[in-house]
């Protein structure tokens, strides 16, 4: 599937994204003040040039912060999306594909996995292998995928017996090429925009586990824990809670953004 | 059809009896006591932990667990006192899902009519207003929008109640913060799948007919639309009744999600287990439901189930 | 007063060439009753005219037109430059119009019916949406029309979806559809390609009968000149979007002016030549009693069974051209498929050479649906790659040379490579399938209905290709179409099929000549020449009222409730197949019994 | 003005007389029963405080205030203490109050399968330990129903605090007539939960709120202004001061520090004290914190003040084991004022200990672990702490954020270099702070076993001289925190609550610091 690079959409949020990015690599490594260091001097201030998002309660620099936050949001929401896709295509795919009893019993163990409560999931690998990146994005891929693969899978279904796909295997076709080449492409907007919205979901579940308690342990922070700090106080100091949220809002925007556009894009080839 | 609703409904027993297994020695691998509380002696833990058979061997524990689960009995929760895991979800779900239900209702009558709407308007600003809505709606986090809600409607304008259950006002604000983001992600399926069906040649003979545009959106294109839509909204819906911890901790409704959270914090057991099994039990329901309903709408799908 | 008049109807699509409209300044009118015929090479805009005038144009198209009047009422679709509420307003007008006044029968009928409404449905809607009736007038309505149009079993019918009906079924719904509301102008786009002969006639005979009997006016789009001949009173001829002639039939046909008409006329007769000797040397490959049963999607109740293929058997020898001909629905494709591998024979045995060696290439397939059998993500390059670079160890360069040869040979230019399916007509898709077939030159290849969209120039052009490739590569065809003309242009033996049997077999000519079966002669003598006093002359096609007696299924001649000649026997049991010469023949009025009655060594004849 | 809200609907309440007076108070989600023998959360002590009357208390002075008791003697070496009760007092029902209705709860208590957390403060009872442990008989407790009125313990040896004790949970009466097991349900029925005090229970709705009507028939019902107090249950503080702000409580106990900002000089805020220590325990069973100058200099290199800074406006730094705000009770000061400092901070000394200890300037010292619940307040501290100790000492220590549940687990198992603990006063008296570091003691996890602390905790436990008691339990912290540095103290709390400035007369219960509504009033 060649993309048409040229794609409004897709560019902003490419360029957004890589903004973030580049904010969230550079930022925290060229600072003078670190993601930790505290000052009880600066408590609570307010924008500033020194701090441009004001401090919080330990003196320490949101603006840091919030871009230290960012790189552990990206690296959830990145990382969980690609495990998540890969897998989720998979197995829908083949499920799709196969149909019959390797359906059944690949959705249906689909359905046991998903039934379970991620949350106990979670719960169980940090308590396994500490409060970290690595197993926040295990306990969410454990069931992550499902939904992704329920949608491929349906429209794997829908479109196998189109007759593209017969042609195809007259062709010569295997399972794989008349996936990679027919099938998927034909499904790709619902699975992109599935895949666009998974990159969210992960921050946000990353966040809600800081909300019940078995986050990423301090003093790191995500964008999700430091939103969830910075709510005791947010009647006092809103600025606290805006910005993350505003970093996670134009995080989130950007992935959406790159969705749309791939999403109009492929639309576009297909109208020729 | 009915063959296959059978056979659905039989491995649907048979995942729920792995859910089982699977829960149960998954709470089991948890560290931490339902017993201790922080200020509990060593010998009132071992006299609980004794009385409630925590002794006897897993595997033990899990027999007699299954043969009262065959027998309908979901146990006395650990931590509750003479309550039963039915009473609690008995009490907790009317909550859940008279929130989810009308969350999802909600959020598939304000998606579906955004997407269409998006899909099919000429006006750019309508279009525009519509496209950032939903990014906005798939991008801020529930629980930002939960406190959003209740600062600006509760705290500072004071309209409308933020906590409990109890009136039909107190509905509002937490049903918004649950639908906002499944609408906003409708919206965008449907628009997608909306846009792509209109340009179907199907469109073209329902217009040649001489449909109303508005009959042939209802009748022909909502009808294929929806199918990969509805992918979604099975799921979502079975996330929604089961309860989302978040918005009723903010808004303090005794639903699931919140009971779930606690049980689990408590570790008590039976509680998890049970809620476990009771969602488990949703989830494979919605999603046999899902299918169903989409083997009903796409008969080719239909066909493959045979 | 005319019924529609059309003054300078211009169309143009964004992505084609300045100057190069799909329809450019064309001017007709048409009277009421009248019939007129639309011919023209494929991709002369035909289709686009006629979606033009109901307004039925993507948004991308532009339309430019003088005026447009139907019986006195504008109707001139609002300009590119036109804005919104215009638009609107010729939006709220074209509702009444269309469907109404205005029918169209569309010429792909796969996609244009729902493929997830039921068939009952898409009609029933039609008559509701401009009458006031109830649901159950509606349906009776519907089942009129379903019977009207020559679909047996219509109740059952109603309640069934697209995909589970054969391509001409589908057809024939979309032209009850279009009759639903007894319109004054009723444009046919191509209703008849995808019609066996039979079936073809009949449709042309309701066409016919509708428009005497209620005065509908029609506009016959169609290549097929036959047709043209025996049912339209005028014509207009259309080339690269120009009207280039028009006239009554009896100019067009007997005194053509335009270049283009006399060679359109000249290919037409040149396709009643014969086929090419052809050797069989050896058999390639063997069918041997394969049935297909589908199964119905059933409600909750007991499935129903269908019997799409029942016991065939046949040999295709190398380099030798099969051809199957039979109406719509009979079971052809489905024997496609299954000697293409892609079905599953219920019963029976399908093998290539004995199975001892493995084709080198495998089948391919033309398809029958040139619309559902390309990607539509995918480019043309991409779609005509696929089987070299599946099965051939050819360098990136090799396989865009043959794409471009092959694009060539069946009549495409090379840009059209970086084009999607989309972007092509019928007749342009059909060809890509046919590229994409013989790209491989496989040895053994299975054409179903290959040039049905086809005009006859083109029509022409694909026969001759497939001819010349199998002189040189000494390719196998498997050759399925209704169309009875085709058939004997490029065959050598046939085979005739009726509800899933081959009742008759053997080689092609002796067939034309003296046809055997009941059937077979019903379908020859259905056969239109263009030539309009010819086919104007030809009576109906002998029509016996469908005995309505429904017989067991598998239990006697499936032909008998239609059959003239039918006793008591045909309905009692099935025919064998009894063999003479390298005719096979199943039918009673030849079985040993009749037979045993003639001296043996005598020359078997038609017995009818 | 507390009725107004019922507009909103928020009112968990659904029928309402004119002019009754009632207030709607938030608590913590529901936990646990109201049986005071079973297991005891924090349901059952927002419902006792008003609900329940105890033998006597001590009120915000130090007097001491009669309840269900009218008088009590007590012998002279203080072993047998009794107590008579009024004749007038009735449960809510209109049954008496006897006697058997305290050793009911008693005697329930002592059964392990109640799971009863405070069963070990009936110990001081003769045969009490015994009986729970199995054996003795149930009946050979020292508490004797002397006649219906009057109740006689006797106890195993002297108990000075005896009195204090007198409010913990299972000294409390539960009704013979209805309470007969924990865990039968009879605690959350209305029609069987009767109530001694100045409210009954009249409705309770589990996880969403409960009701307490005024009980006509309490001896002292004269005195009780309201009518009607409802407990709604919230999550988490944020909840209950939102909930304040919409009007659908009155009352929102214990907030988070930042309401002392929005709320500043309104007359909502009430800052109250808590009687209660948050510290840390050293794991004495690992290395380096063997090593007393390793504990000594930790404590000393950790800046208090600004910790408390950080951390909330609700916390005040403390170098005392013994909460800061505990009074006591001869001199009606608070208790900790009564002697020196155990130690003050200095980080000269802290880094000169260090190097002293093998480790000069933090270089060689093994990454600690601290083990913390990952509740907000105690994830500041943490994150505070590793900053002050690498920033004073250069000392790193890992963050290690659980569950509460494990916590506590991890906790009582000793598994951990540095725990955080907090305790709140069980009764008024220091001795439930001193108990704690005793070698046997229920809470001692960290491997404490010090002989001379044992003998002035035992010696202070027997001496009646109020004096002497005050100076040997000094003493006995003196050697715990400021001599052998046992624990790392770090501050005390104070309690931000929001209450409407129209309701008067709630009290402290100065044992906890909690809010007491019986003789609250509602000013028009
Ligand atoms: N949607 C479209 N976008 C771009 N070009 C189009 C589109 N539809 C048709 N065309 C072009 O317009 C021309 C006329 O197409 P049209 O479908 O009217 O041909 P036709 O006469 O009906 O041919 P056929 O007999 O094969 O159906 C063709 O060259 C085709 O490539
Ligand atoms: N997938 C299917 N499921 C059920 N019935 C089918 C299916 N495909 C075909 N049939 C039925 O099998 C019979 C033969 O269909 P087939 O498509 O082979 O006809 P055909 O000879 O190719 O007709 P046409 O010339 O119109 O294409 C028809 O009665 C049709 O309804
Ligand atoms: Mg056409
Ligand atoms: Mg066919």
């Amino acid at each position: 599937m060649r993309v048409k690079y040229r794609n409004k959409l897709f560019l902003s949020g490419i360029l957004l994204l890589l903004l973030l990015t580049l904010l969230a690599v550079f930022v925290p490594a060229f600072s003078p003040y670190s993601h930790t260091g505290q000052n009880a001097e600066i408590q609570n201030t307010a924008m500033s040039l020194a701090h441009p998002f004001g401090t919080d309660k330990f003196g320490r620099d949101i603006f840091v912060r919030v871009w230290y936050g960012t790189r552990i949001s990206l690296a959830v929401g990145i990382g969980s999306a690609m495990i998540c896709g890969v897998a989720g295509i998979f197995f829908g795919s083949i499920a799709g594909l196969a149909g019959g009893k390797t359906d059944l019993v690949l959705m249906r163990a689909a359905d046991v996995i998903d039934a379970i409560p991620s949350l106990l999931y979670v719960i169980l690998i940090t308590l396994v292998m500490g409060a970290n990146v690595g197993s926040i994005l295990l306990g969410i891929c454990i069931s992550g995928w499902i939904d992704l693969a329920r949608i491929v899978r349906g429209e794997v279904q829908r479109l196998k017996t189109r007759e593209f796909c017969t042609a195809a295997r007259l062709a010569g076709a295997g399972a794989g090429r008349i996936l990679l080449r027919h099938l998927l492409p034909n499904a790709a907007g619902p699975v992109i925009v599935n895949l666009t919205f998974m990159i969210p979901k992960a921050i946000f579940t990353e966040a809600f586990l800081s909300f019940v308690g078995v986050g990423i342990s301090a003093p790191v922070a995500s964008l999700g824990t430091l939103i969830q700090d910075a709510r005791s106080q947010m009647q006092v100091y809103p600025s606290q809670m805006l910005f993350p949220i505003l970093v996670l809002c134009i995080l989130i925007l950007s992935m959406n953004f790159i969705g749309a556009g791939l999403e109009q894009s492929v639309r576009q080839i297909e109208e020729g | 059809m009915l063959r296959y609703t059978c056979k659905r409904i039989l491995t649907g027993i048979l995942s729920l009896f792995v859910l089982v297994t699977a829960a149960f020695f998954l709470t089991r691998m948890m560290p931490g006591s339902p017993f201790q509380t922080g200020n509990v002696t060593e010998s009132v833990l071992e006299s609980m932990e004794e009385e409630y058979g925590l002794n006897d061997p897993p595997v033990r524990q899990y027999q007699t667990y299954l043969g009262n689960l065959l027998k309908g009995d979901l146990g006395v929760s650990f931590k509750k006192p003479g309550v039963s895991v039915s009473e609690v979800i008995g009490r907790a779900w009317p909550a859940t899902a008279s929130l989810g239900a009308l969350a999802i209702l909600a959020a598939v009558v304000v998606g579906t009519c955004l997407g269409i709407w998006q899909a099919s308007t000429k006006n750019r600003a309508v279009k525009g207003g519509i496209f950032f809505g939903t990014i906005l709606g798939t991008g801020i986090p529930n629980f930002v929008i939960a406190l959003l809600l209740m600062l600006c409607f509760g705290v500072k304008l004071k309209l409308l109640p933020i906590a409990g259950l109890k009136s039909a006002a107190n509905y509002v604000l937490p049903v918004i913060s649950l639908a906002v983001y499944p609408a906003s992600v409708i919206a965008r399926l449907m628009q997608n799948t909306f846009r792509e069906e209109m340009s179907r040649d199907y469109v073209v003979l329902a217009k040649a007919k001489g449909l109303k545009w508005r009959r042939t959106a209802v009748t022909h294109i909502l009808k294929n639309a929806w199918i990969p839509v509805l992918n979604y909204i099975g799921p979502a819906a079975a996330f929604l009744m089961t309860g989302s911890f978040v918005v009723e901790s903010v808004f303090t409704i005794p639903g699931l999600g919140r009971e779930f959270v606690n049980s689990i914090a408590n570790r008590d057991y039976t509680l998890i287990l049970g809620l476990t099994i009771f969602m488990g039990v949703t989830v494979i329901v919605i999603n046999l439901l899902t299918d169903l309903l989409c083997a009903c709408l796409d008969p080719r799908v239909r066909r493959a189930y045979r | 007063m005319k019924l529609l008049s059309v003054q300078d109807l211009s169309v143009q699509f964004h992505d084609r060439y300045e100057g190069q409209e799909a329809v450019s300044h064309v001017s007709f009118e048409v009277g009421p009753g009248e019939i007129v015929g639309v011919v023209g090479e494929s991709g002369s805009g035909k289709s686009t005219g006629m979606h033009a005038i109901l307004g039925l144009l993507p948004k991308k198209a532009e339309i430019t037109c003088g005026s447009m009047m139907l019986e006195g009422e504008d109707i001139t679709p609002p300009g590119p430059k036109g804005c919104g509420r215009q638009r609107k307003e010729y939006e709220r007008k074209m509702e009444t119009v269309r469907g109404n006044q205005i029918a169209m029968v569309f010429q792909d009928p796969l996609t244009y019916l729902n493929p997830t409404v039921k068939i009952g449905r898409q009609i029933t809607e039609t008559i509701r949406a401009h009458r006031k009736v109830s649901h159950a007038e509606a349906k009776e309505r519907a089942v009129e029309l379903l019977d009207m149009v020559g679909i047996r079993n219509s109740t059952r019918r109603m309640g069934q979806y697209p995909f589970e009906l054969s391509g001409g079924m589908r057809q024939r719904v979309v032209i009850a559809i279009a009759l639903a509301c007894e319109p004054k102008l009723l444009i046919a786009d191509e209703p008849t390609t995808a019609l066996d002969v039979t079936v073809q006639g009949q449709i042309l005979e309701l066409l016919k009968k509708i428009s005497v009997e209620t005065g509908t006016a029609l506009l016959y789009v169609s290549h097929d000149l036959g047709a043209v001949a025996s049912l339209c009173r005028r014509v207009l001829v259309m080339q690269e979007g120009r009207l280039v002639e028009e006239g009554t039939v009896e100019d067009i046909f007997y005194e053509p002016k335009h270049p283009y008409t006399q060679k359109l006329l000249s290919q037409a007769t040149g396709l009643l030549k014969l086929p090419k000797e052809q050797h069989a040397a050896s058999i390639l490959l063997k069918v041997e009693h394969v049935s297909k049963d589908y199964f119905d999607a059933g409600r909750l109740h007991k499935s129903e069974k269908t019997e799409a293929v029942h016991d065939v058997s046949l040999q295709i020898g190398r380099g030798e051209t099969y051809g199957l001909v039979g109406e719509s629905g009979c079971g052809k494709s489905t024997l496609a498929g299954m000697v293409t591998q892609m079905l599953e024979p219920t019963a029976g045995k399908i093998s290539y050479m004995g199975d001892k060696t493995k084709l080198k290439y495998p089948v391919q397939m033309i398809f029958q649906d040139p619309y559902a059998s390309l990607n539509p993500r995918m480019c043309v390059q991409d779609i005509l790659e696929e089987p070299l670079l599946l099965n051939t160890s050819d360098s990136r360069g090799e396989r865009v040379r043959k794409v471009k040869e092959m694009l060539h040979l069946v009549g495409l230019k090379e840009e059209d490579a970086k084009k999607f399916p989309r972007a092509f007509s019928g007749g342009q898709r059909q060809r890509i399938g046919i590229a994409r077939a013989l790209i491989l030159e496989p040895e053994l290849l299975v054409c179903d209905e290959p040039v049905s969209a086809l005009d006859v120039s083109i029509q022409e052009q694909i026969l001759c290709l497939l001819e010349e490739i199998q002189e040189k590569k000494k390719l196998s065809y498997f050759f399925i179409s209704h169309d009875l003309n085709v058939v004997k242009r490029i065959s050598r033996r046939m085979g005739v099929m009726y509800a899933g049997s081959l009742v008759e077999a053997g080689n092609t000519k002796d067939i034309y000549e003296d046809p055997w079966h009941p059937y077979t002669k019903a379908l020859l003598s259905a056969v239109l020449v263009p030539d309009p006093f010819k086919a104007r002359r030809k009576k109906g096609i002998l029509h016996t009222e469908e005995k309505k007696m429904e017989i067991p299924l598998g239990r006697g001649c499936p032909f008998a409730p239609r059959c003239g000649y039918a006793s008591d026997l045909c309905f009692a049991g099935k025919p064998q197949k009894y063999q003479y010469g390298e005719r096979e023949i199943a039918c009673f009025l030849y079985s040993e019994e009749h037979a045993g009655k003639r001296r043996s060594g005598l020359k078997m004849t038609s017995q009818i | 003005g507390c009725g107004k809200q019922d507009k909103n609907g928020g009112d968990g309440t659904a029928d309402k007389k004119e002019n009754e007076k009632e207030i709607v108070v938030a608590t913590n989600s529901e936990t646990g029963g109201l049986d005071p023998a079973g297991m005891i959360a924090l349901t059952y002590l927002a419902y006792s405080v008003s609900a329940l009357d105890e033998l006597l208390t001590y009120n915000e002075a130090g007097e001491i205030e009669y309840r269900a008791a009218e008088s009590y003697e007590v012998n002279d070496d203080s072993t047998v203490w009794t107590f008579h009760l009024r004749k007038d007092a009735g449960w809510s029902d209109g049954t008496p109050v006897t006697a058997d209705d305290f050793i009911n709860t008693m005697v329930r208590s002592l059964d392990p399968k109640s799971g009863n957390g405070y069963a070990n403060y009936l110990y001081p009872i003769k045969n009490a330990e015994a009986i729970y442990n199995g054996e003795a008989d149930a009946d050979s407790l020292g508490v004797k129903a002397v006649d219906d009125n009057t109740l006689e313990f006797t106890l195993e040896k002297p108990c000075v605090y005896f009195l204090d004790l007198l409010r913990l949970p299972v000294y409390t009466p539960s009704c013979v007539k209805y309470a007969d097991e924990v865990g039968s349900g009879w605690d959350k029925d209305p029609k069987t939960s009767v109530a001694n005090g100045p409210f009954y229970l009249d409705e309770y709705v589990p996880e969403q709120y409960f009701v307490l009507k005024k009980n006509e028939k309490y001896w002292n019902a004269d005195k009780v202004k309201l009518d009607k107090i409802t407990y709604r249950f919230f999550d988490d503080q944020q909840s209950m001061a939102s909930a304040y702000e919409t009007g659908e409580v009155d009352v929102a106990p214990a907030l988070l520090s930042s309401v002392m900002e929005l709320y500043e000089g309104k007359d909502d805020l009430v800052i109250t004290d808590t009687i209660a220590t948050r510290y840390i325990y050293p794991n004495l069973n690992v290395k380096p914190l063997d090593d007393v100058r390793v504990r000594k200099a930790i404590n000393l290199g950790i800046n208090r003040e600004e910790l408390c800074s950080m951390v909330g406006a609700d916390t005040e730094p403390t170098v005392n084991f013994i909460a800061k705000y505990m009074k006591d009770k001869q001199s009606g000061g608070y208790f900790v004022d009564g002697a020196e400092p155990p130690f003050e901070e200095n980080l000269e000394e802290a880094k000169k200990l260090l190097a002293e200890a093998g480790y000069p300037d933090g270089k060689g010292f093994p990454k600690l672990t601290y083990s913390y619940p990952s509740l907000e307040m105690d994830s500041d501290t943490a994150q505070v702490l590793q900053e002050q100790l690498k920033k004073n000492l250069n000392i790193d220590i890992e963050l290690n954020a659980q569950e509460l549940q494990v916590n506590y687990t991890e906790r009582k198992a000793g598994n951990f270099d540095l725990c955080r603990m907090n305790w709140t006063a069980d009764f008024a008296d220091p001795y439930t702070y001193l108990s704690m570091l005793l070698s046997n003691g229920t809470y001692n996890c960290s491997g404490i076993r010090d002989e001379k602390y044992d003998a002035l905790v035992e010696q202070s436990d027997t001496e009646k001289d109020p004096v002497k008691r005050a100076e040997l339990m000094h003493q006995a912290e003196q050697l715990a925190v400021g001599e052998e540095f046992y624990i790392i103290p770090l501050y005390s709390m104070k309690s931000c609550n929001l209450i409407r400035p129209e309701i008067k007369g709630i009290t402290q219960i100065p044992a906890t610091g909690a809010l007491e509504y019986r003789y609250a009033e509602l000013e028009e």
